[in-house]
């Protein structure tokens, strides 16, 4: 598999770890606790398209926001988190 | 006060002579860059113009923005990371290295953020007209003129081991580690060169 | 050096005499060079070849045809292609360490003193005894083991299974490990042109002279594919000058590469092609300096695969007796190696294709007894060629079977009458269509679809960036071939960017190939194989049918047809030909199976390349790692690291005795020891203090400059992940310290906290592990030896350096950082010298502390000295214990938010009657406590439900005298006093303990504080 | 017909022509009392025992692909049960004693070879965790033996233990521990469970859950709606794909795991072996292939292969075990998409929707759980509550926090 970096380009997903779906938000510190338990174990794992956080750690160590197909394994978008979430 | 002296991270790590194929010009010179002032430089948020001008009116650098480097005099610049860069000093010598990131934090003030590394990295350079095929050996990087000509830098997984690599200039390759990494980085180095000879020299 | 050298065909007498085994060579042609004789051995028989055989074709020419034994019956096999898919003439090459079993004699290049030995075979070749199994194959069919040995049911490990596996499996493993270098490396270029015959040759050029940076990979040690084989022409000249021809101008053109013995073996996701390239296999041993094989990988823009064709048998009784060969490898051997495959030839076909043959023979001078065309009408052309050469057409007929010890005596066939007829023969050349080599397409996921026109698979959608030419596409003629690859070639450049009209396409054979489906002769005489390397029959495909294993993939895995080294390449299409036979589904409704990498079997060294060894993986050595070697350390892996794991001095009888003596100098004198693995961490920027606060348990913005603290770090779901240190350096500068273990996990999660989920944050982190030479000096004396080694002027009262406060120092003018804390419970320091300076410290310590007694130790003794204090480290921070459970549950902020805050309030995670951490002693002061034993209260019953918990860590404290272990206990704090029983079955470990703080060494605390 | 020396025998004199199909072929009814999602060999064996011990026979298997083509027909064939924690110990270890009497229960040689598993480690702390491991075993009643390093040369000749980056110095070894051949034990409960009077349906995906009023009431599938009282789920890697038709969101993410086979070769090593260094496993099967094994390649996954790094690390690992594998060439990868769950252990339990029970988690190790895994889906299915075996299976323990982690990797799905 290969993965665009923003920053250093196309390499091998040998470089990268994979912390899992990007989507789930972390709740507020007071959210219900049920809110926690699902951020934390339950996943939509979709066959399809499906939007993943990559880190980049023998590179330049972004975390991505990778867009990938778990059917297909083609990378159809690649972003820095930082700048993802940083963006109004 | 005691004298101390120093050690090299690559110091009995690399030895120098000639390298495996024995007949013919060596395809790899390799040598340590073993006494050079590093630090760290990272970005402060919203500075990135005033750090730019700031080591451009100190040193004369041009900051590079992508992954690259950049040199002026005795002072190089070579992109670690987003919003951060390895800055290295070879005019400086032993304790006087530990002045290279107070002058860049003097110097580059609220932009940055400046910590030393002198002596965390085992850096090699490499010349010869086996470089390229010696590398491919080792990081999967493209490494062609077209695309890594001199000036480029980049970090990634060589032989298992993160570093990074830049092109200071057309001749030259340097490759650097986490100096625990030195002595592995440096045989896989001289292992891969082995089949075009290889000259070590004495850093 | 890329294509064949046509050895110059001068007068006989010039060549050096051929040897005399060789009498199946012809006198001339072939791309052999008759100027060299090589010798070499198979099964001790000497013999010899020339430089361009190959195993299969000198043992040919020494006439021998019987080389190896079949899987499950031992049948006796020949040699029946030329190429990479032969399933029968596997042989065990090379010998001792460097023995490599179920090696294809056909591509096998032959070198001098090549020694090769036939497998599967007990006690030779000529007679197997397993043979015998063939007698009893009705009972052997497929899928039979399933059916029966289930009684008496212990019989299964002792007598049956002992039994099958000795007689499955081919050849044997060497016997010890491989003395031979292998290598990886990795290519980059815009055009990769898979394959190296007509079409590969045209992408190849087309592409590369038009700029692109083109890679073309050639299996074979030559270019030219089916070329170097047939009797053709190009551009009106032989074909091996036109390969000459453009063998140069690639190597010319400065973007092309062109790898010979390099096979693409897989097709990655990402469009990662996997290549091994062969670079001493065809030499005696590896030159100096060279590998025996190289794995590449290989990113390209554009893939052209020109991969060729393979030959498909037919499935008839006796299709396996030696002398039975593929008809485009019987021009392979008489054109290309010069060897006469047999003297009276049958051919058998169901199209053009097999006439090529029996021209070819005929022009070698071999007889050909009979054509048997199962086309009811033969082309005009055809049956002229029969015609001219006086050869017995046999239109619409079938070949039924064959005779023959181990060789093909006579041929059985019947006409389109039905009459049957013998002729002698000891040959019996074979054309079933071909089956394009499209495998590399499917790699992804690809299915190919099913052409009528050649029936036959050919690729279907092509993955990314994949083009498909010549022979691998279905397209036959040479000329074809040609102007497909030049086609792709000019895409696959103009895709990358060069824009190219393409060159000129030669001129070549392009006559149409017309045949008939010819899969399968059913009611032969003699087993009918389909999977030759399997014996699968075609009783076996009815048998599956029979049983209901119809989809293909049931049939593959019940008879295990195409599952063998080859993979199918003969097997698959004919076995669902078979199947689609008595289904009536016809093939394209059976379907088939998953090519799946690699193409051909590659070396599992080859892909392991130089990580092997001590070198599996690289090293990390701390800057005093040769101080420590210098003074007697032993050292121990830590993840990557190599650590002082203690120091043997003369006169000490094992390790314990180093150790308690080193942890007994700490507690005396000083001791120092090498703490620089410890992950370390710089963390910058006004919202240093905010991030850490959030990654934290514990606060961190309230900790004032010059001031450490120890951090606990939790998972997400409210578990321990890591513990240490944190020191502020400045208001916008902290440094803290992670487990050795766990430092590139802490970094990762802290870079997510940061990047991930508070992006706003101003904050940087940098690794600083490799930064810092650190040591731990402690004891009651540390202070006197720091005082004694730092530069004048320090400070180091209590007043100027509390306990857990730091400060900058300096040693001989070197920058140094001081941090006051103990791990030990001794009065205690952390020193950082900048790693150039590390090993003159150690030395300068040295010397200074001699007078304190100071003592290096290694991380038995840390782990002694800090059991004795009760801190929790590995065994303890095991991710299955909170913070709770290890006494530190005040530790987490109520205060504000911090990752693992929340979850660590689930109800199981704070159950009175969870497991916490307590101290144990032998009741009897004397009894071992090993870490991974059990804890039960005494006199209950050691079931699983009554376990109240386990050891997680012990040792023998030298202080007190008596092993001590530390343990996470069920309510643990009221059991202090009480006794446990500590169960080790494993070990047979079964002592009473008794249950204490696990703080053993001044519970008070004051000796840091000192 | 029944499978034995003499019914091949008998066969053997008539040319293999009395053997009848070794499970039909039916056409779907319009309803069954349970249905089984998924036929692999959990949902298979769940039918089976359904039928067997519950005499409950109005049952269909629904399988979208042919049997086995899922996980059952692409694992490594490791069976064992030496695990920590007691829920799991117990329950493997039911797994294995039904393992132990199967070929006789079902009539069918899945050639159950207790040959050995060994788990080497190469630190004390890893020591440590071993023992504690095999000291929760032998307290359950489960054999476990803890070798030095000499006990270890003894059982497996040929590994590299001294001179390497990471010397062995131990293995936590359970003799019960083997292998199993894959494939029959799809085919072996399939015909076993026909044999009861299974429908067993291929070519049939459950494309829609139906549920009224919080009851299930069937599956569509691509053959059409079929009718249940009650429906259980077994679809393995699928499990979240095929629970979200009726509504559940659940704590697994699926993972595609990679194998190997080399090529046949006679007998080298006896005994299973795991690497405690890196990412490897390894056995040699009947046939004689080398079938090996590493980690999961990390990502989110249903397509069934993977991608080089893992391939690397695997022969890296490979040939430092053992040195001599070096020459030896693998002849085929591929990969199978597993359930891994938050915590690494398994679910079987009911869900919030009546009469749909819920079978998944297995992670890559839940071949050698297939017996038990069928026989407590079918007591929970059959009886509507979990039966003790299962009972910490809960699908609710990630918000009590009594999750069963056994290596404490936490709760990321790939590290487990
Ligand atoms: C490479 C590999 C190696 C492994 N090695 C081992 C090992 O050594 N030991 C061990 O214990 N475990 C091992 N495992 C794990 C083990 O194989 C699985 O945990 C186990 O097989 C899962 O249960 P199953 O057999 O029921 O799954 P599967 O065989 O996957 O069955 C699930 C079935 O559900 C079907 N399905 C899915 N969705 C639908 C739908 N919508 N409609 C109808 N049908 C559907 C699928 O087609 C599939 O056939 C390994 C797994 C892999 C991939
Ligand atoms: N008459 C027929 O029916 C018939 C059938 C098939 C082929 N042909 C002849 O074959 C030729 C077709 O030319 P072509 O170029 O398409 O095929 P080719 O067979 O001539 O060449 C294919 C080449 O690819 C190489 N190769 C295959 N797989 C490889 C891999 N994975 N890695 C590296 N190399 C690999 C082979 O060694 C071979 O040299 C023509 O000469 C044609 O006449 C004829
Ligand atoms: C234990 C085991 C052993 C296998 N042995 C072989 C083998 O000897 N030859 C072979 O071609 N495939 C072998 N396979 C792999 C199968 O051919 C096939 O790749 C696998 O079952 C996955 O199916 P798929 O490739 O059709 O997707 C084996 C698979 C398993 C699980
Ligand atoms: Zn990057």
């Amino acid at each position: 598999m290969r993965i665009t970096c923003p920053h250093c380009g196309p390499r091998g997903n040998d470089e990268f770890t994979v912390l899992g779906a990007a989507d789930p938000v972390r709740p507020g510190p007071d959210a219900p606790l049920a809110g926690w338990v699902a951020y934390v174990h339950e996943r939509e794992n979709l066959r399809g398209s499906h939007r993943e956080l990559w880190h980049h750690q023998a590179g330049c160590r972004a975390w991505l926001v990778v867009e990938r197909d778990t059917w297909t394994h083609a990378v159809i978008a690649v972003r820095a988190a930082r700048e993802a979430e940083q963006a109004p | 006060m005691a004298d101390l002296a120093m050690r090299t991270p690559l110091a009995g790590h690399l030895k120098a002579g000639r390298h495996g194929r024995a007949e013919g010009t060596p395809g790899l010179h390799v040598t340590e860059r073993g006494h050079l002032a590093t630090a760290a430089i990272a970005l402060r948020a919203g500075q990135q113009a005033a750090l730019a001008a700031a080591l451009r009116d100190g040193f004369g650098l041009d900051l590079p923005q992508r992954p690259g480097c950049a040199g002026s005099g005795a002072v190089e610049l070579v992109w670690n990371g987003p919003g951060q860069w390895l800055a290295l000093d070879s005019a400086r010598e032993g304790i006087g290295r530990f002045g290279f990131a107070r002058e860049l934090a003097a110097r580059l003030g609220a932009a940055a953020s400046v910590t030393d590394l002198t002596g965390a990295r085992a850096v090699l350079r490499l010349t010869g007209p086996a470089v390229r095929d010696t590398l491919a050996k080792l990081l999967p990087v493209d490494l062609h003129e077209s695309v890594f000509p001199a000036g480029a830098a980049t970090l990634t997984l060589a032989s298992h081991i993160g570093v990074t690599l830049w092109r200071p200039d057309e001749a030259a390759w340097d490759i650097a580690c986490y100096r625990s990494f030195g002595e592995s980085l440096a045989h896989a180095v001289v292992e891969a060169a082995a089949e075009f000879g290889c000259e070590v020299t004495a850093g | 050096m890329n294509a064949p050298q046509r050895p110059a065909a001068g007068p006989a007498s010039l060549s050096r005499p051929e040897a005399p085994t060789q009498r199946w060579r012809l006198k001339q042609g072939g791309l052999i060079d008759r100027g060299q004789a090589l010798s070499f051995r198979f099964d001790g028989r000497r013999m010899t070849g020339h430089p361009g055989d190959t195993l299969a074709s000198a043992l040919l020419a020494n006439g021998v045809h019987l080389v190896g034994r079949s899987f499950k019956y031992h049948r006796p096999r020949g040699i029946l292609s030329a190429g990479p898919e032969e399933p029968n003439a596997l042989v065990e090459l090379r010998g001792g360490a460097r023995r490599e079993p179920n090696t294809r004699a056909t591509q096998v290049e032959l070198f001098e003193g090549l020694e090769a030995r036939s497998q599967n075979r007990w006690p030779s070749l000529r007679f197997d005894l397993a043979a015998v199994n063939g007698l009893a194959a009705p009972l052997l069919a497929a899928g039979f083991y399933y059916k029966t040995f289930m009684w008496p049911a212990a019989f299964w490990e002792k007598l049956y299974e002992p039994f099958i596996r000795r007689a499955a499996g081919l050849g044997r493993a060497p016997g010890s490990a491989d003395p031979d270098q292998y290598e990886r490396s990795h290519l980059h270029c815009d055009v990769l042109v898979v394959g190296g015959g007509a079409a590969g040759l045209m992408a190849a050029l087309a592409a590369g002279r038009a700029g692109a940076r083109v890679v073309l990979l050639e299996e074979d040690c030559a270019l030219g594919g089916r070329l170097l084989s047939e009797s053709e022409s190009v551009d009106d000249r032989p074909a091996a000058e036109w390969l000459n021809g453009m063998a140069a101008e690639l190597a010319s053109l400065p973007g092309v590469r062109v790898m010979l013995r390099t096979s693409a073996f897989g097709l990655l996701d990402g469009g990662v092609v996997a290549a091994l390239e062969r670079v001493s296999d065809h030499l005696p041993l590896p030159p100096p300096h060279l590998p025996r094989q190289r794995y590449w990988k290989i990113f390209a823009r554009r893939v052209v695969l020109a991969a060729g064709a393979i030959e498909r048998p037919v499935v008839f009784g006796g299709n396996d007796r030696p002398g039975v060969m593929l008809a485009g490898a019987v021009r392979s051997y008489l054109n290309r190696y010069a060897v006469l495959p047999g003297r009276r030839a049958v051919v058998f076909c169901g199209g053009d294709e097999g006439w090529r043959s029996v021209a070819d023979l005929a022009a070698s001078g071999a007889r050909i007894e009979a054509v048997v065309d199962a086309r009811p009408e033969v082309p005009q052309a055809q049956a002229q060629l029969a015609a001219r050469l006086g050869v017995r057409l046999v239109a619409g007929g079938r070949v039924l079977g064959t005779q023959g010890r181990s060789r093909v005596a006579s041929v059985r066939f019947a006409d389109a009458q039905g009459r049957e007829e013998d002729v002698g023969a000891d040959l019996l050349a074979v054309s079933g269509g071909w089956n394009p080599s499209l495998h590399l397409s499917c790699h992804l996921g690809g299915r190919p679809r099913w052409d009528e026109r050649i029936h036959a698979f050919v690729p279907g959608d092509l993955p990314p960036g994949m083009g498909v030419a010549g022979a691998a596409g279905g397209q036959f003629t040479t000329h074809a071939a040609l102007a497909e690859g030049a086609r792709e070639g000019v895409a696959a450049a103009r895709d990358c960017g060069f824009p190219t009209n393409g060159p000129d396409i030669p001129r070549a054979e392009d006559a149409p190939r017309e045949l008939v489906p010819l899969f399968h002769v059913p009611h032969g005489r003699g087993k009918a194989f389909v999977d030759y390397q399997h014996d699968v029959t075609d009783k076996d495909v009815a048998l599956a049918h029979r049983e209901g294993f119809r989809s293909v993939e049931h049939l593959k895995r019940y008879t295990t047809l195409g599952m063998a080294t080859d993979q199918g390449k003969t097997a698959n299409v004919t076995g669902l030909a078979v199947m689609a036979n008595i289904t009536g589904l016809g093939i394209p409704g059976t379907g088939t199976t998953t090519a799946r990498p690699p193409w051909t079997p590659v070396s599992i060294g080859a892909i392991a390349g130089p990580h092997r060894g001590k070198r599996f993986r690289p090293a990390r050595r701390t800057p005093l790692h040769d101080w420590e070697a210098a003074h007697g350390a032993s050292f121990v892996e830590v993840g990557l690291w190599y650590r002082a794991q203690w120091y043997a001095r003369p006169g000490e009888a094992g390790w314990r005795d180093s150790v308690d003596r080193e942890a007994l100098a700490v507690r005396a004198g000083a001791g120092v020891c090498d703490v620089s693995t410890l992950g370390k961490i710089e963390v910058t920027g006004p919202d240093a203090a905010a991030l850490l606060d959030l990654a934290y348990a514990n606060s961190i913005s309230n900790l004032a400059v010059g001031r450490v603290r120890y951090g606990l770090m939790l998972r997400e779901d409210g578990f321990v992940m890591d513990d240490g240190t944190v020191a502020r350096l400045a208001p916008d500068r902290f440094f803290v310290t992670t487990t050795t273990v766990n430092a590139g996990k802490v970094m990762q999660h802290l870079e997510f906290c940061h990047q991930v989920l508070r992006p706003h944050l101003d904050v940087s982190l940098l690794s600083v592990t490799d930064a810092w030479a650190q040591v731990s000096i402690a004891g009651p004396n540390a202070r006197k030896i720091l005082e004694a080694a730092l530069d004048p002027g320090t400070d180091l009262s209590n007043a100027a350096l509390p306990h857990m406060a730091c400060t900058e120092v300096s040693i001989g003018g070197v920058p140094t950082r001081l941090y006051r804390l103990s791990f030990s419970g001794e009065l205690a320091y952390e020193l950082g010298v900048p790693a150039d300076y590390g090993e003159a410290t150690m030395g300068l310590l040295m010397e200074r502390g001699a007078p304190f007694g100071l003592t290096p130790y290694g991380t038995e003794a840390l782990g002694v000295l800090r059991i004795e204090k009760g801190h929790p480290a590995g065994g303890e921070l095991n991710g299955q214990t909170t913070a709770r459970d290890l006494g530190l549950g005040k530790m987490v902020s109520q205060r504000k938010d911090c990752i693992g805050r929340r979850l660590a309030e689930r109800p199981a995670l704070i159950d009175p009657m969870r497991p916490v951490l307590v101290g144990l002693k032998p009741a009897d002061g004397s009894a071992p406590i090993r870490a991974g034993s059990h804890l039960y209260a005494p006199g209950a019953e050691t079931h699983t439900a009554n376990g109240l918990g386990y050891v997680t860590s012990a040792c023998f404290s030298p202080t007190l005298g008596h092993p001590i272990a530390l343990a996470v206990l069920a309510d643990g704090a009221a059991r202090v006093g009480q006794r446990i029983r500590v169960l080790d079955p494993v070990r047979n470990g079964d002592v009473e303990a008794e249950v204490c703080s696990p703080v053993f060494v001044d519970p008070e605390g004051g000796r840091p504080r000192g | 017909m029944h499978y034995s020396i003499f019914s091949l025998l008998r066969n053997a004199l008539s040319g293999n022509r009395l053997w009848t199909p070794a499970w039909r072929d039916p056409e779907p009814k319009a309803f069954y009392d349970t249905l089984i999602v998924g036929g692999g060999g959990h949902g298979l064996a769940t039918a089976y025992y359904l039928a067997k011990e519950h005499g409950i026979t109005d049952v269909a298997v629904l399988e979208k692909g042919y049997i086995g083509s899922g996980n059952v027909g692409r694992n490594t064939t490791i069976i064992r049960s030496n695990y920590l924690l007691p829920a799991n110990t117990h329950f493997y270890e039911k797994s294995l004693q039904l393992w132990e009497g199967l070929e006789q229960d079902i009539n069918y040689n899945a050639m159950i070879s207790q040959r050995g598993v060994i788990n080497l480690f190469h630190s004390d702390g890893q020591r440590d965790a071993f023992a504690r491991r095999g000291n929760a075993m032998r307290l359950a009643g489960v054999d476990a033996e803890l070798l030095d390093a000499d006990g270890v040369r003894a059982l497996v000749p040929g590994m590299n233990m001294n001179d390497a980056r990471f010397p062995v110095q131990g293995g936590l070894l359970q003799r019960r521990g083997g292998t199993v051949r894959h494939d029959a034990v799809a085919w072996g409960y399939a015909r076993a469970a026909d044999r009861r009077g299974v429908d067993i349906l291929q070519h049939t995906e459950v494309t829609g859950i139906r549920v009224e009023a919080g009851r299930v009431t069937g599956v569509e599938t691509t053959r059409g709606f079929i009718g249940a009282r009650r429906v259980g789920l077994a679809a393995a890697g699928n499990s979240g794909r095929v629970a979200a038709m009726a509504g559940l969101r659940l704590p697994i993410e699926t993972h595609v795991l990679q194998a190997f086979v080399s090529e046949a070769i006679k007998p080298v090593i006896d005994t299973v072996v795991t690497f405690g260094a890196g990412h490897f496993y390894v056995s040699q099967s009947d046939k004689g292939g080398l079938v090996f094994g590493g980690d999961i390649d990390g990502y989110n996954s249903y397509a069934q292969r993977g991608s080089l790094p893992v391939v690397e690390e695997v022969m890296e690992c490979a040939v430092a075990l053992f040195p001599a594998f070096s020459r030896l060439r693998y002849l085929r990868q591929w990969g199978g998409v597993m359930d891994m769950c938050m915590d690494g252990s398994p679910i079987i339990d009911r869900t919030p929707v009546d009469g749909l029970f819920l079978n998944c988690g297995w992670c890559y190790g839940g071949f050698k759980a297939t017996p038990a895994s069928g026989w407590c889906f079918a007591h929970t299915i059959a009886t509507g509550a979990p039966h003790a075996l299962n009972a910490d299976f809960r699908l609710d323990r990630f918000a009590t926090g009594a999750v069963l982690d056994e290596k404490g990797a936490g709760a990321q799905a790939n590290l487990h």
